[in-house]
């Protein structure tokens, strides 16, 4: 790979970088009880949840580091964290 | 190589007198170079600025020591500033003051062109203000620039009334010392 | 209310902030309210640093990055060269609050005072957290930072928050305004206004930043909330120098907010300092005094 | 055609014709007339450009850089503090690899204060990434800023690039230059193509910071990139001299060198006046000769050493001190002359805008060939 000048690089590269591994607790999302109101998915810091065809949300766990934003935020509490099982 | 010194003061338009005078040798067919001795001098402090003349490109950039010419804008300068220094024997002093009957501590072999560009200046200008006096005092005594070369200088310089009135006070110092010379 | 299109981030995951990050989450809603049709100058630290990692950037915008002190100054020279070349993009700074209270005011301030049709947006964590939670003119009264640290004969940070905004409204800037996480879509919104406001805009929001502060990193939004609740923290538009808008509140005592963060931990252990407490409560109550927050005031006992 | 104009003029409207779209620059002694001659020709609308008038030199570079990321072709002009503020964002933009051109009016550094000339101010700058031209004259000062466009321009240098001429002694110098006319300019110098730039259409991140993995590579290519600006500024140096008849092929230039004994090396103005002194050193028999150093940065050792290589002495003019080592200029001449057991002498001279003469040129001759050297040269001990 040549080195870009300038130190520069095309948009995207960052998800080369899978950050999930840094998760000690993973969310556990449950559609059952989901309002579908998105706040979740708006105040992930990785912008890793997203809608599921039903309209309900679901994080992507490639890059999730398990900071629980999503369940303190979920104004139904259907959210919850878990050990991880790795 | 000729060279030419202009002691005057902060304000009194020495730098522009060097300026204009490089550039009317220029016109005339003459390669010039002026610059102003670089410093900090405010208003009323002793200045200098320098021309050379040349027939080829000039390439050296040290200040003026031994000089052709000088003009002395202000006749208070003689008892400030040595302005007679180094010059060579054969040189040219043109000095600005009231007093034709000048007399000073001028180097043996100077010649000295008195001329009251002050009462000039304010005459055709109205204001003290003698650079441009001495620039026509400077062409008649010297023959380095014509005295066209000159008003072309003054007029690229100064526009509308001022020209003719730089150009008429030029043209009185010139004819006065061409006079005398 | 929340827009979110998948597969659109602008700011894409992959980045290394810290899980719970505040500076990260207002760099997603950035961009989702700018959209493409952006630039971005950005400021060394803490942001710039988990974001671009030579190659993996995290951004999906035009970014750039100079100095710590120079997005201002950079931003000037990049709305110069689109105005010149006849372009439509929208040019953002965006730095934290060391760049943007201490190190770079002199650029903020030309930019400015010469009028560029800019935002600039300050993401205030309270510290410089890139070099490891040192203090800044952001850190709070009383706030523990590893240069105003506690000792014998300290209790923290001894000065209050440099009032930025108040600086850049002086500037004669049309739009200034404070924000917080907390309130992602009121961000979002003043974003927007910023940028279709021309002239030089200031937006400084409130990102918690649970490593330097001390708190769980699931406790962002709610410490971000806190710190409005307790009116240490004001939500507010100034429109030409005037302030038009203030988030109003049902106050809860200071104490609520610090006790919960290890930078005031000295406050409450060994022993409780209500001395110190009762002027970061002091400040609160100037706070909303100022800007007329108080729906009404709880009584301290809750 | 000959113009009889001020030296900051003179650069100011070869500026012009070379049409940058963005001006930033912060007042300072002497570069000012440079930078009010060209806000005066913007406010006449008689160039196409935004002049940004910055709060600070350091705001200058730094607008000059985001302008040139985004696309345009920039300009700068400043001196001495003006430079030492801009330190950061001089390494910076060179790293970043924006083909700005500014203009250095070389001025002494402080303490003490001092508005004089000497070339403490690009030298100490030598390491930043910069190419660094000087210049000996006012038309020679004039056309290096179309050389340093086309060079630094050039997507296989991409480097950012200092013109230097001595302040006041030929920023205030009024003599006669030719300048080429703006269709002679267009021809040599074609519109700015950035090889990338911050654009919407086409987002990329420019200036991410470098782990160890990637920091020392990103330097190596800096340092080739440099070392490539050498055939470029030959090659645009020789265009110019085809279409305008100055050539400025060479890095360095000799003059009167072929048969001399002793060699002076020099940069800027100082040239001019060592050429005269040399002329009437020869009268006396004296084998004397020059040589100008005008490409500084990439520094031609190789060029140094080709053509110092017959003389017996060599002695440098150093208008600048690397304090604890001696001049910088003599220092990088012994590092090319290794080996050549040529004995080499440096002399810090004109320190601060003290006047060089012809004889003090003379005296430094008199005490290479006597084998007295590495000292200040003029110092007024009475004072000391």
């Amino acid at each position: 790979m040549a080195l870009r000048v300038g130190c520069a690089a095309a948009p995207g590269r960052s998800l080369e970088n899978k950050t999930g591994a840094w998760r000690v607790f993973k969310p556990v999302f449950d559609p059952e009880n989901c309002t579908k109101c998105g706040m979740c998915a708006l105040v992930c810091p990785e912008g890793c949840v997203h809608e599921t065809e039903e309209g309900t949300f679901e994080p992507d766990l490639d890059y999730c580091k398990g900071c629980g934003l999503c369940v303190e935020t979920c104004p139904k509490k259907s959210i919850r964290m878990e050990k991880e099982e790795k | 190589m000729r060279e030419l010194r202009i002691h005057g003061r902060g304000g009194q338009g020495s730098v522009t007198a060097a300026e204009l005078i490089a550039f009317a040798a220029f016109e005339g067919g003459v390669y010039a170079q002026a610059f102003p001795a670089f410093g900090v001098e405010r208003r009323g402090a002793p200045v200098q600025a320098f021309v050379r003349f040349s027939d080829e490109k000039i390439r050296l950039r040290s200040q003026i020591y031994e000089p052709d010419y000088i003009i002395v804008q202000d006749p208070t300068l003689i008892g400030d500033v040595d302005v007679f220094k180094g010059m060579k024997a054969g040189g040219l002093a043109i000095v600005n003051t009231e007093k034709p009957d000048f007399d000073s501590r001028v180097p043996e072999g100077v010649k000295i062109y008195t001329i009251d560009a002050t009462t000039i200046a304010l005459e055709e200008l109205g204001v003290p203000i003698t650079n441009t006096t001495l620039m026509g005092a400077f062409a008649a005594a010297t023959g380095e620039i014509k005295l066209e070369s000159l008003e072309h200088a003054l007029r690229n310089r100064f526009s509308g009334s001022m020209a003719d009135k730089n150009v008429k006070a030029a043209e009185r110092a010139y004819n006065l010392v061409g006079g005398a010379a | 209310m929340a827009e979110v299109e998948q597969g659109c981030e602008l700011f894409s995951a992959g980045h290394r902030a810290c899980g719970g990050c505040g500076p990260a989450l207002a760099a997603r809603l950035l961009l989702k309210a700018t959209g493409k049709n952006v630039i971005i100058a950005a400021a060394t630290g803490c942001m710039e640093v988990f974001s671009t990692p030579y190659p993996e950037t995290a951004w999906g915008v035009p970014w750039i990055h100079s100095l710590f002190e120079n997005p201002a100054a950079v931003a000037s020279g990049i709305e110069a060269a689109l105005k010149r070349q006849g372009r439509t993009e929208k040019v953002v700074c965006i730095g934290g609050d060391g760049s943007t209270l201490d190190i770079g005011v002199l650029c903020i301030s030309g930019a400015f005072e010469r009028g560029h049709d800019i935002t600039y947006i300050c993401y205030d964590n309270e510290a410089y957290m890139n070099t490891g939670i040192q203090r800044s003119g952001a850190t709070p009264y009383g706030a523990s930072t590893t240069t105003s640290p506690v000792g014998a004969c300290s209790l923290g940070n001894p000065r209050p928050k440099k009032d930025m905004p108040a600086i850049l409204a002086a500037h004669g800037a049309p739009y200034v305004a404070t924000a917080s996480i907390a309130y992602p879509n009121d961000f979002m919104k003043k974003v927007e206004r910023a940028i279709n406001t021309p002239g030089p805009c200031y937006i400084q929001v409130h990102t918690p930043c649970c490593t330097g502060w001390g708190f769980e990193a699931g406790e962002t939004l709610n410490m971000a909330k806190l710190a409005i609740e307790t009116g240490l923290w004001v939500n507010y538009e100034m429109v030409d120098g005037v302030v038009e808008k203030a988030k109003k509140v049902s106050r809860k005592p200071v104490e609520e907010y610090l006790q919960k963060q290890k930078r005031f931990r000295h406050l409450f252990k060994p022993a409780r300092r209500d001395d110190v407490i009762a002027q970061i409560q002091a400040i609160a109550d100037a706070n909303a005094e100022r800007f007329g927050i108080d729906i009404k005031r709880k009584e301290s006992s809750e | 055609m000959l113009e009889f104009m001020e030296g900051s003029h003179a650069v100011a409207e070869i500026v012009k014709r070379c049409r940058p779209q963005v001006i930033a620059a912060y007042p300072i002694t002497p570069q000012t007339h440079i930078v009010e001659d060209l806000a005066q020709m913007v406010a006449n609308c008689e160039i196409d450009a935004e002049y940004i008038t910055v709060e600070s030199e350091f705001s200058a570079l730094s607008a000059c850089l985001g302008a040139s990321a985004a696309g345009s072709r920039v300009y700068s002009a400043t001196t001495s503090q003006g430079l030492a503020l801009m330190f950061e964002v001089c390494f910076n933009a060179a790293g970043m690899r924006q083909p700005i051109v500014m203009t250095i009016a070389n001025r002494s550094l402080g303490a003490p204060l001092s508005i004089w000339n000497d070339q403490q101010d690009s030298i100490s700058l030598r390491d930043s990434g910069w190419l660094q031209f000087y210049a000996e004259d006012n038309q020679e000062a004039a056309d290096l800023h179309m050389i340093a466009y086309k060079v630094c321009e050039d997507h296989d240098i991409l480097l950012p690039a200092f013109v230097c001429f001595d302040g006041f002694i030929l920023t205030h110098t009024y003599e006669p230059v030719a300048l080429p006319s703006q269709e002679e300019v267009d021809a040599y110098l074609p519109a700015f193509s950035p090889y990338q730039r911050l654009d919407a259409a086409d987002p990329l991140s420019l200036g991410m910071y470098a782990t160890p993995e990637y920091y020392m590579e990103f330097r190596y290519e800096v340092d080739r990139a440099m070392q490539r600006a050498k055939q470029a500024f030959i090659k645009a140096g020789r265009e110019f001299g085809e279409r305008f008849g100055r050539d400025y092929s060479g890095l360095v230039e000799g003059y009167r060198l072929e048969d001399a004994d002793t060699a002076l090396v020099a940069m800027g103005s100082i040239c001019g006046t060592a050429k005269d002194a040399i002329d009437e050193m020869r009268e006396h028999g004296r084998k004397v000769g020059l040589l100008n150093i005008r490409v500084f940065r990439p520094f031609p050792a190789q060029e140094i050493a080709d053509a110092l290589k017959d003389v017996s002495t060599v002695a440098v003019l150093d208008k600048n001190i690397s304090l604890g080592n001696g001049g910088a200029v003599g220092i990088e001449v012994k590092t090319a002359l290794y080996g050549s057991g040529i004995p080499v002498y440096d002399y810090i001279i004109a320190l601060g805008g003290r006047d060089v003469r012809k004889r003090d040129i003379a005296a430094v001759v008199d005490l290479a060939e006597k084998g007295e050297g590495d000292i200040f040269y003029g110092l007024r001990t009475e004072v000391l």
